[in-house]
């Protein structure tokens, strides 16, 4: 059955919430009274609840399999996080509430704050970027500000061309240029070509480790001296922060800034898009920069500071705000009880079983799919080449889409761009050894049935979902982004 | 561990289908001495109970809105969100899905966010509306910088009615891209003189209506003399239940619509997430951040929805986007337009109006109060009290000690601007009983005596 | 994707529950220690959750569309009434913990009972029965206590063939003698039929009403008072009593018990078969016979009552206990959640609504299917009988089944027996018109593909569930009811 | 009204559809003195908001028993049930599907039953297990029918160690069916001599271990004596956790095993919905009460489950049926087995353990108490105290209004045994700590100093 839109089958007169509007009043509007309908069609609850039940089963989600999105991690999210986000005593605490009346709000984020620390191994933490990119904005925003009260002004920002987008977006915003470090053969980042492409205009290098090759740069100390050396700073994007933790702690490999997804790594669910959170720990060196509001650490105590003049009292000089309260609570409290669940002991073994599960994906596949760097042990995810589809009349994307017909969500594709028609895998330790066996045995069928030249399998995939394959161009040429309401038909037709 | 499938033996034969002795084998690129060997010096594994208990016991220490007469707006408004809108995003296909780059296996999310575009766009009468951002102030700060790359232009002019921290977020955002600014002082009874202010050097004015001090302002001149020097309006809403009652910015001629959405379907939650509204003119469509949903076609012909317009976003434009967001605010977004079909224009006509009655009410009992002023001429659920010379925060601090929170001081959040001290800025919603409101009147009547 | 059974793929080392077991105690348990292993196996959470999960989207339910089954009620769950079932001051609230720490909870059940005694108009409520068919038994045993505290053993007990197979099926629980009442042919009780059948052996009628074809019995007070005179009395079972609250109080038409299945008329979740409540409210006559533990009304004064030695304190002979504790709470709080959103208004609205739909799906269908009694006013159901698919070669169940590809649930089939092949649909008050018009546009088209021969669409049907049409017979044959581990395979066979 | 579809627009057309002038026309039928003309006399309708706080107010004047020491069991125990749990059976496929009449479309309910079938015939070590009765206290009667119905006798046994309430309502539910009793007084110790009680005229007997009292009762000799006589052995549990750790009935020769589920999955809600656990024979599967889930075949010949032996049930067998049910705990159940796929062997056997620890260290620290004699030998989680000469349930009043939840009372349940009245009967589960169990054992010393 098609699902309507709501435009289509509401009507402006319904209801699905009963309201009691007082009558004994005398509106203090002024002449701002809206005129004009707003064309809001409404649904009774029955409705409303069929509507979005409907819609929602039209969906691929973790809980109902594998979801090998590489660099995503889509991991299992446990229920109790979401339990505890609906505490009362959370949920429903206004972020302007005088702060006697929200200790243990302003607690929870300095017990989360501490575990980030001891994690990462770094100094400060600055806890309210609202998503990954907002982290590195803040990160980056503190290394500008730091070089300004150093009184310098620097020009460049290095990225790996295996970068995230984000990270040359992100410098962009903040006007830097951005200098592209090619990759070595092995996917991972020559500490002579960073040194090569080093000068007094650099301010930054942003490098992602475990990097999106699914590699750990194993040269990270080399290259972070270098750096160094050169006055620029170190900011790392912590989105595989995920693959290290308990293994490896990014404060003792030289990071000056890395931003945390909390969602990725410490599991909040992901929404359709968000929302996730993206705090930012700092070294030593950038820690008096954080945005307000922050918690400042001072051995065992925690201090919860609102405004720059309180920063001051202290000497620190934050760089600004980055929105208007304290960041995400909710995806605060998720973290926490995810990390209070596992423990240090449990922290580690989920990055260890991500990496065991990703490696014996490539163990499963090496010699059916292409591996652009050989063989060798990776991290947490596990990066395929296309040159296996050679002449098969299949493209990457042919092949993922008819993973959908085989009930799984395709893994990541084209990305990085680093190597051609990417395949990015990633697991997470969310998953079973059977689970595993199963999509490599799906995965082996496919890439068989591939190479048998069984291409109508791939080029007209999916069949067997809600929509066949959906045609984006048409919709970029001439982008229909609203529903509008069509022509009333002519009174003859309606007769 | 409950979270984790493997078992030991699972592990040790993986091991050896991979043909390595051990774990560590596989971080071997780790250098040496960063290795961990020792475990991190934070507390074992804890079951369910425990950690339920642990977290529990923290947000005992907080004071839920909902047991308190609760008057504290501010950019946060506390309402009453319907049953069903919690258990419809908490289902696992909305809930554990990712950003719908599969549209195949994603027209849930996909539908829902042009429903959602749409209700934004019809609310705000714009041409259209991106799929969220995160939150009102940023999705601000991004208006801010997208005035920039539209008009070439890098002086902002910022209302003294604007939320103090959005204010703070937009200069942060944009001054380190190098943008300046004109900011006027605070406002609280909406009497500035901003059209004085822009000039042809201008990107863009920002208004925020109702302001936060909840002034209705209007913004047809602004936005004439905004044309007239080839600048663009930014309107700022926090309040989103506003627009049930009063003139969209739309209509008033706003190039750029911004706010927060909180109010509908999601919870106070302590300052997040939140989900920020962004709507615009159809001819800018190109130069907007954040993620756009668009209407197509499958390969059968059938209508169907795709993410689109991609070529703006960091994942396919990199250093050329026009904004590095990345993951949104889906799920609060989700949670917004289920809220709003829920109640329709219908119902969302009788919330606004449920809220202005509230706040007429409270206002009426509380400017009859020796030492109280009430600063506005019109308003719509928020208004500001001048409480003559004494200091608004502390008075505020006594009520909570009542029980009562009774409203947001201006200078806790605004620290600079001058004259503020007295100011008490307060909001009142459809939760509001007459005990609650006559409970506030009575306490700050002691309090002031 | 086929979805295992858990004995498939759970191990009995795995468990998604971490439990800390302390180990510093003696253990106290004398000989009694289990010594064989259970064979229990367990899921991590994750995979739990994908299991139960996968196992849900193999359902249809109310939240995904239309669900016509007559009889059953299943209209919209609210779940504002799920969320206050939750409240931790209800769901974590022991059935003995001392009255003064349970006001609430007492005055709750207090209340619920009122909001009963006021729309059935009748003297007193037992709350303790926990569905429809242990209320009937509940209330036909206040009747054989209340006919042994009058010194009489009477034998037999009325039922109509219409009547649902509970009716029958308790009388013969009580060991009495079922005599049916043949219909007349309208579908209703003829009253002359009834008092040719009394005589002082009769120790009650049990009449539905509105009866299961959809009909209020109209005599239904000459009934009654031939029954009352006859020293019988009128037990009604309540299963439609969702048609007529706030049209009519059975209080009014004569009945002395009456069970109400809270979970049909006041909207609790089905939930797969349950659990329901299943409150009888009784006449003055029979009120002093209500089992423990009961409320007393007096005024405006309730009194909760716990022993029988209470209750003879106020006159009352209660005839037993129906269950350890109170009845169903949490349907209690669900059911008085329900009642206070409708009010009186929207209770009587409901009601109209709930008939005025089953009425728009027989005007919208007469022309078509073939109606038993003719094409005159139902109530809040509408019962056709096969006579349509006459010479089709489509039988009832497979017209039924052919629903379920066009994305129905199909309505009741084969019930009430009083006609043949009977289809039994009930929309109740939760569908909208557009879902009513494209329901009956669904069965007419159906119908004539049935009448032009298609008959493949039918005999074969389900073509598009989870599973096609399942061998019933062959389950019943030789039953497999639990799982069995299937013997090891043989050492080659493995190799 | 939030919760009906029809506009009044749409009630006028589909009266003109249908072909009359007023809804009242469809009910003519009702006697015109019968007819409500008036409201009837009740409050009007009100917005969620009003209900929430309705009942809001309502649960607040109860205890929970997570914000207090809890000791209190007899029949429902306080466990922690995993989040998950809540989660997975509030799905809408779960939570608003009805009894799973079509199998085609409801493979997610049967399947379930199907394991839920098989874990209670393997946790019970018999052989086939139905899809649920309303609660224990009823299954344990539907039991004693059936025993009626098998041996066509009808006398049945029943031990002093049966919970009280439960002899309360085999007693009510068979007395009026003309069974007789032969009941055995209340038996704290275990003592009672309950095989000299069975005869060749006895349909069955009656044995709950763990009795109400706690105490662990060998079952093999009960067994072997009711086999020799041709009588059904009936064992009754109330704490399905104790499986985890104790011979079950089945293999100590029970014919029927019927107990109370509650405490897997399922919150204490004041006394239910609750779930009743039936298990018995092979041969007897014809005579069992309740629905049953079997296994069958699709059209295609795919593995499918079906509701099967409906032959014994009421809406086919009428008069004939083995018993009245129809609604019964589908969603108890689901809670039920979700929990024990949760637990699996491991988990569930740790978490008898755990209770099992929490009830021998706090028996440990209350025998200690001048006053307090433990009666118990052996136990599970639960034991008995006799607080030598005191009203027990005074005591517990007493605790009560210290914030402490002591216990049950046995008098209150069982009102009309002797020498009841200082008798308290103790539980301990694995949410209980070492502070709750110190409060507990000072309170009690105090209160009986």
């Amino acid at each position: 059955i098609e699902e309507p839109l709501i435009f289509e089958t509401g009507r402006n007169d319904v209801t699905g919430v009963d309201i009691d509007v007082p009558l004994d009043f005398k509106p203090r509007l002024g002449s701002h009274r809206r005129e004009a309908p707003i064309d809001l069609p409404g649904l009774s609850e029955p409705e409303a609840m069929r509507h979005y039940v409907r819609l929602s089963q039209k969906n691929y989600a973790i809980d109902m399999g594998l979801y090998p999105l590489g660099s995503c991690t889509m991991k299992h999210n446990p229920r109790l996080n979401e339990k505890m986000a609906r505490l009362p005593g959370f949920a429903d605490v206004h972020p302007l509430q005088p702060l006697s009346t929200v200790k243990g709000a302003v607690e929870l984020i300095a017990q989360l704050g501490r575990w980030l620390l001891v994690t990462t191994g770094m100094a400060s933490v600055a806890m309210s970027p609202k998503a990954g990119a907002h982290g590195e904005l803040c990160g980056m925003m503190a290394i500008k500000a730091a070089l300004k009260a150093r009184g310098e002004s620097r020009s460049k920002v290095l990225v790996p061309e295996s970068a995230h987008g984000t990270n040359p977006a992100t410098a962009a915003l903040l006007g830097y240029k951005v200098v592209t470090i090619p990759a070595r053969e092995d996917g991972t980042v020559d500490p002579a070509s960073v040194r090569e492409l080093l000068d007094d205009q650099v301010a930054a290098i942003m490098l992602t480790n475990p990097n999106t090759c699914g590699l750990f740069e194993r040269d990270i100390k080399e290259i972070a001296d270098a750096v160094h050396e050169a006055g620029a700073y170190f900011y790392c994007d912590g989105a595989n922060f995920n693959a290290i933790v308990g293994k490896a702690k990014p404060g003792e490999l030289g990071v000056d800034a890395m931003h945390i997804n909390l969602h990725k790594t410490f599991s909040t669910p992901h929404g359709g898009g968000g929302p996730g959170a993206g705090p930012v720990v700092l070294s030593d060196k950038l820690a008096p920069f954080a945005p307000v509001p922050y918690v400042r650490f001072e051995g065992e105590t925690a201090e919860f500071i609102e405004t720059r003049a309180e920063a001051k009292e202290h000497g620190d000089t934050p760089f600004g705000r980055m929105t208007a309260f304290h960041g995400q609570m909710g995806m605060f409290i998720r973290a926490l009880s995810f990390m209070l669940s596992h423990g240090c002991d449990g922290l580690k073994q989920a990055s260890e079983d991500a990496v065991l599960n990703a490696n014996y994906i490539r163990v499963g596949l090496a010699d059916l799919m292409s591996l652009p760097f050989g063989n060798r042990p990776n991290m947490h995810e596990v990066l395929f080449d296309d040159s296996f589809l050679k002449d098969t009349g299949v493209t990457t994307l042919d092949f993922a889409k008819a993973m959908i017909d085989e009930g799984y969500h395709p893994m990541t594709m084209y990305f990085p761009l680093v190597v051609h028609g990417a395949l990015l895998i990633e697991p997470t330790e969310s998953e079973s050894l059977a689970s595993l066996d199963l999509f490599i045995a799906t995965l082996r069928d496919l890439v068989m049935s591939a190479k048998k030249g069984e291409t109508e399998r791939f080029t007209g995939a999916p069949y067997h979902s809600p929509r066949r394959r959906l045609d984006e161009t048409a919709a970029a040429r001439k982008p229909i982004l609203k529903w509008v309401r069509p022509e009333p038909a002519s009174v003859e037709a309606a007769e | 561990m409950r979270y984790l499938p493997l078992s030991d033996q699972d592990r040790a034969d993986m091991l050896a289908r991979i043909g390595i002795g051990s774990i560590d084998d596989l971080f071997a690129d780790i250098p040496e001495a960063a290795r961990l060997t020792a475990p991190m010096d934070l507390p074992r594994r804890k079951s369910e109970l425990e950690v339920e208990r642990h977290l529990s016991r923290l947000a005992a220490q907080n004071v839920p809105a909902s047991s308190v007469p609760f008057f504290i707006g501010g950019g946060a408004y506390k309402h009453h969100v319907p049953a069903t809108v919690d258990h419809l995003i908490q289902r696992s296909e909305f809930l554990t899905s990712y950003t719908p780059y599969q549209p195949e296996i994603t027209q849930g999310t996909l539908q829902a966010l042009f429903e959602f575009q749409t209700q934004i766009a019809n609310l705000t009468a714009m041409d259209v509306a991106n799929a969220s951002m995160y939150d009102g102030s940023t999705a601000a700060a991004e208006a801010v910088l997208m005035a920039h790359r539209v008009t070439k232009r890098n002086k902002a002019v910022i209302s003294g009615g604007l939320h103090p921290h959005y204010r703070a977020v937009i200069r942060t955002m944009s001054e380190l891209a190098d943008d300046t600014f004109d900011i006027l002082p605070a406002d609280p009874t909406g009497a500035e003189d901003i059209l004085s202010r822009i000039d042809n050097e201008t990107s863009c004015v920002v208004v925020q209506s109702p302001s936060f001090f909840g002034q209705l302002i209007d913004l047809k001149p602004i936005a004439e003399k905004a044309h007239e020097c080839g600048v663009l309006l930014i309107a700022v809403f926090t309040e989103v239940v506003s627009l049930g009652l009063i003139e969209p910015a739309g209509t008033q001629g706003a190039d750029i619509v911004v706010g927060e959405g909180q109010s509908l379907g999601n919870p106070l939650t302590f300052g997040g997430p939140y989900v920020g509204l962004f709507a615009t003119r159809q001819k800018y469509i190109r130069q907007m951040p954040g993620r756009l949903c668009g209407e197509t076609v499958d390969a059968d012909g059938k209508r169907g929805f795709v993410l689109t317009l991609s070529t703006r976003e960091q994942h396919i434009r990199r250093e050329k986007a026009t904004s590095n967001i990345c993951t949104n605010a889906g799920l609060c977004q989700l949670a917004f337009t289920i809220h709003m079909t829920l109640l329709g224009q219908t119902g969302f006509e009788q919330l606004a109006m449920a809220n202005h009655a509230a706040a007429v009410k409270l206002a009426g009992m509380l400017e009859g109060i020796d030492g109280v002023e009430l600063l506005n001429e019109t308003f719509f659920n928020e208004f500001t009290l001048r409480l003559k010379g004494k200091d608004a925060e502390a008075i505020v601090d006594t009520l909570a000690d009542k029980g009562i929170m009774a409203g947001v001081p201006v200078k806790r959040i605004d620290p600079v601007s001058k004259d503020v001290e007295d100011l008490l800025v307060v909001a009142a919603t459809e939760i509001n009983t007459d005990e609650d409101r006559a409970a506030y009147a009575a306490a700050l009547k002691e309090v002031l005596a």
